[in-house]
């Protein structure tokens, strides 16, 4: 119990690290696509609409799964899509379109 | 832990890996969308590492598992067609919309926990907290987010409401909900404690939200994605699922920075959008129209403004709220591509908070098809207005205020477009009204300034047609 | 065992994205004090000395204890202070000082 | 885990909580003091929580306390004394030096668990394997790190050392070392194995720097660094301490990042270091001097340097490896001094890589008591050299070559600073011998630069001396 509340606890505190050190000054021209990026990794509590699912064994167990699971699924699957789709129109100029190294990745 | 869970584990170390390449490649525009097909795939990558534990660990009832699948088709179809057909100009009210349905999500499966062990042994702190917290945040992000996108949509007033009493009725509310999820965590059996826990943080979360005005919701909405991520962590410890913790406290502290740059980018603090939704005074929100006076206005039309505009060589468009509000961004497009294919260099010059929010007008101009490289930043554009021959500004008027670099106004220390450095200048807006700061604009009387009085959209179009004759001819 | 194997990996793998994100575009001009810093930091080997310490029951365990803890702590006391040395001169123009924030705390 | 080591898995976690914040404060110069402090704190609450729980958890033997005490006080205050003499301009090989010591660190902690469990059961993959590593790794950066320091003292030569076969020894060192490794991994009992994997390594790593040139040296020196950060994460595993764990990942990724930014801003690829290791000619390396010609210069004595100085009105003073090398920081310093003093403007174009490692010049000048505000960065100080009078190069000829921005030659494509640009140049070294990159540089021929023959401490004593007379006159 303990073990896994340390555990746990450790990994939470690094991932805030992380989360605090990886943005950095970031251009004001993503702000809207990074705040949407964002908006859908926090989406993987779809994970736990299906740990949900697998433990559910009540009436209001199976209604709540159909809740989680609906909720996240908008907010994983619209969330990465919508960001893709304002991101795809982030462009280079085609005219001066030169082949870097990142393009031919 | 079993071996099963080790490498279950382990798939979520490499999805919080691909999750971070991600945010950290969203930073530059060239590597952005591949960041978040990167982040995408930490996603798949974590969803089918669930699955399989959850099929090999518990099996689980044939009716969840049809639920879940029910709720998967339900919720992924709304997300993938509001994603795929959203208006760009409505994106800030779609991300509310996806951050409420997460906040919800949260506390859902929270109160799943919960439900499961309402009849079995008391729940250890270790799970309890998590799960008051997670009822706590998650309902607050679900309904605060709802209302940001309803003002952001303009179903609700986007002008901040208030109503007598409505600082004591929050205080009260927060009171309650603290109060109850303390006892909750010690009583974890009292479905009546989960229940107000669950009201007065969703009543909570609207009262936060409603008197705050419509142009600071941006910022209210990225720190609501901040508490998302919090709730999404709580919901991980709960259920003692890594992948969750990880993510959410990923998404919270990140949200929590781009929330503070997002408040700096508009000149505002974070504090005092929030606390003024508690009844401070803001000053500089909203504001009647001062006086229109068209005495040492020089009015220009659209054919005086295409003869000078063919003739330029340096032209620089400096976009505002009111091209996107108009949905003006093809027609700016478009006047760019003609006048580009006339030999004349366009660039447009965009201030971190023109538009709906912080970066959104990138957002709209590169649905327009406008090359990233073409959008300048506020110091590259500053330093070209020197050189710029006509400045043609469309729907802004607080970004190109130059009374922001004097003191005593409410635009004062404002980062601002030099617009007035260009050798002539041409406003297009439909009338002489202020912006969102509601205060009159000195460039409007400036000599080397004509009036174009038009709706952005429509003005443009008309533009358009007069520079092709000169164009042709 | 394989849990504390898995906190122990998770431990890591984190701690290395933060490490990564840490270190974003450093200007030139703090690169010999921030590897100087950065030696420091793995000075923390000397908690690895003490629990050596508490465990040692040979004379081999002895010697290898007083080994580890001269070396550890030469690396930490030695590099905080010649990082500290040489960070504290680099100082503001003294004349042109004003009193800011970061002054003043 | 008990509840000690709950609490000890806290302090841990505050611990490495300080020391992001402190690597973190320590990327600009106005905070990097105090981010210093903050991490040195961290390893402070580190060490007390680990030395209480060693007491609570197990106790000891006093004769392994006292053989701790001891070691603690024998290397701190060599440590301490060290870093308290040191000469500024002996920097990096301090640096080296405190990296060995580390490494050597987390090797002997590897080998006391191993010793502990030599006569018990056998040890789980999950010990064997970091052990095994950790002695690895940590004995390659403990030899490795101080033949890098000999070379930087100059104990040892600076030169690329290769001998017939290296080449194959190195190869067969390096099977060894990690067949004896593997061995080990499934046979924890052998002492024989261990002692072979620890030779092989030490070994390696002195192959592995001596072919290495001394002004590369930096490189390696950061990149063992890293390495080191790796074995302390390997002991942690070993021994299941979670600040070791932590922070040795942190200085591990940091470390390769900043090694990574090192090589860059010296226009050297880290693969092509370590490489060159092996034998790979490195053509830009060392180089022979060219014939000195001293028709087209112009040459020019204290005398006329310091009537150019006084009558300036803004100095810009280029320092180099030269000035490293004399250790003439503080008579560019109070040069600098005496002309701010009379009024003149004087700044410092700081090439990124001038000095003896990269950033060092910035430490030199900073102990000469020069504000990092008069520092400028390349960028900066090429935007000030169009307005600057006269720029003094002092010891600097690489930095300051123009032929960099021609193709064909070793220093083609380096930034470098443009000195040209200044409207007169003054050149400060003992002779016409070319720089680390052995070739001419056209900048010494030009009309506008004058050549001033001397050492650089006392040429600089003798400028000093010379613009006496004029001030005070
Ligand atoms: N972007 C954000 O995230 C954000 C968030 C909160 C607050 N703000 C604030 O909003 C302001 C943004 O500055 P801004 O210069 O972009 O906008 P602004 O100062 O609000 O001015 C917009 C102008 O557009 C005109 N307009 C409105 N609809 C139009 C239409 N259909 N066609 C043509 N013109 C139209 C309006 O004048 P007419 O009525 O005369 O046409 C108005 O003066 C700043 O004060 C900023 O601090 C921004
Ligand atoms: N900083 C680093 O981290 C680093 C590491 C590796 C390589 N490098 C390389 O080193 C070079 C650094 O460029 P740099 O311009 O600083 O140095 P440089 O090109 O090596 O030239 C230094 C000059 O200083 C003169 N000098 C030496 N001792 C002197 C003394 N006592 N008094 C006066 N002058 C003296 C030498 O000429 P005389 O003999 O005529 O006096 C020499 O030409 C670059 O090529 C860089 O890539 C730098």
């Amino acid at each position: 119990m303990i073990e896994t509340l340390f555990s746990n606890l450790a990994i939470f505190v690094l991932s805030l690290l992380v989360g605090f050190e990886v943005i950095s000054k970031i251009p004001s021209t993503l702000h809207t696509p990074m705040m949407s990026g964002a908006n859908a990794i926090h989406g993987v509590v779809i994970a736990g609409a299906i740990v949900t699912a697998s433990l559910a064994n009540s009436p209001a167990g199976y209604i709540l799964t159909f809740i989680a699971a609906a909720l996240a699924a908008a907010n994983v699957f619209g969330g990465y899509v919508v960001t893709d789709r304002m991101l795809r129109m982030f462009t280079k100029p085609t005219p001066a379109r030169t082949l870097t190294k990142e393009d031919a990745s | 832990m079993t071996g099963t869970a080790f490498i279950v584990g382990s798939a979520y170390l490499l999805a919080a890996v691909l999750f971070v390449v991600g945010l950290h490649q969203m930073r530059a525009p060239s590597t952005a969308r591949r960041g978040n097909l990167v982040s995408a795939t930490g996603m798949a990558i974590a969803i089918v590492a669930t699955v399989v534990f959850a099929l090999i660990d518990s099996g689980g009832q044939l009716v969840a598992w049809v639920a879940l699948v029910l709720g998967l088709a339900v919720g992924g179809a709304f997300g993938v067609i509001r994603a795929r057909t959203v208006k760009m100009t409505d994106i800030p009210q779609l991300v509310s919309l996806f951050n409420a349905v997460g906040g919800g999500a949260a506390a859902a499966v929270a109160l799943a926990d919960f439900v499961l062990h309402i009849t079995g042994g008391t729940l250890p702190l270790t799970a309890s907290i998590p799960i008051a917290l997670d009822v706590l945040i998650g309902s607050v992000t679900f309904s605060g987010s709802l209302i940001a996108a309803g003002k952001l949509q303009g179903v609700i007033s986007g002008k901040p409401i208030t109503f007598p009493g409505s600082r004591i009725l929050n205080i009260a509310v927060v009171v309650i909900a603290l109060a109850s999820a303390v006892l909750f965590v010690f009583n974890t059996h009292s479905l009546v404690l989960v229940l107000v826990i669950l009201a007065a943080s969703l009543i909570f979360g609207v009262l936060m939200v409603l008197p705050i005005g419509g142009a600071d919701a941006p910022v209210i909405v990225s720190l609501l994605n901040a508490l998302t991520g919090l709730a999404v962590a709580m919901a991980g410890f709960a259920i003692d699922n890594q992948a969750m913790i990880i993510a959410g406290a990923l998404v919270g502290a990140a949200g929590t920075i781009l929330t503070l740059q997002m408040a700096k980018a508009m000149n505002r603090s974070v504090m005092s959008i929030v606390l003024g939704g508690f009844g401070t005074a803001d000053s500089s929100a909203g504001g009647g129209p001062v006086d229109a006076d068209l005495t040492n206005i020089r009015q220009v039309t659209a054919d005086d403004v295409a003869i000078q505009l063919a003739y330029a060589q340096h032209v620089m468009i400096v976009p505002g709220y009111g091209l996107a509000a108009a949905q003006a961004q093809h027609e700016a497009a478009d006047l760019a591509k003609l006048l580009t294919d006339h030999g004349i260099d366009v660039k447009y010059a965009i201030h971190p908070v023109a538009g709906r929010m912080p970066g959104h007008m990138n957002v709209l101009l590169a649905e327009a098809n406008v090359p990233y490289t073409q959008m300048l930043q506020l110091d590259e554009a500053n330093a070209a207005f020197d050189t710029c021959d006509i400045a043609l500004v469309i729907g802004a008027n607080d970004v190109c205020n130059p009374d922001a670099r004097k003191p005593g106004n409410p635009v004062s220390g404002m980062p601002i477009l030099d617009v007035d450095h260009a050798k002539s200048v041409v406003v297009l807006k439909r009338s002489m009204s202020p912006g969102y700061a509601g205060i009159g604009n000195p460039l409007f009387s400036d000599p080397k300034t004509g009036m174009y009085f038009a709706d952005a959209k429509k003005g443009l179009a008309d533009v358009i047609l007069a520079v092709k004759e000169y164009v042709s001819a």
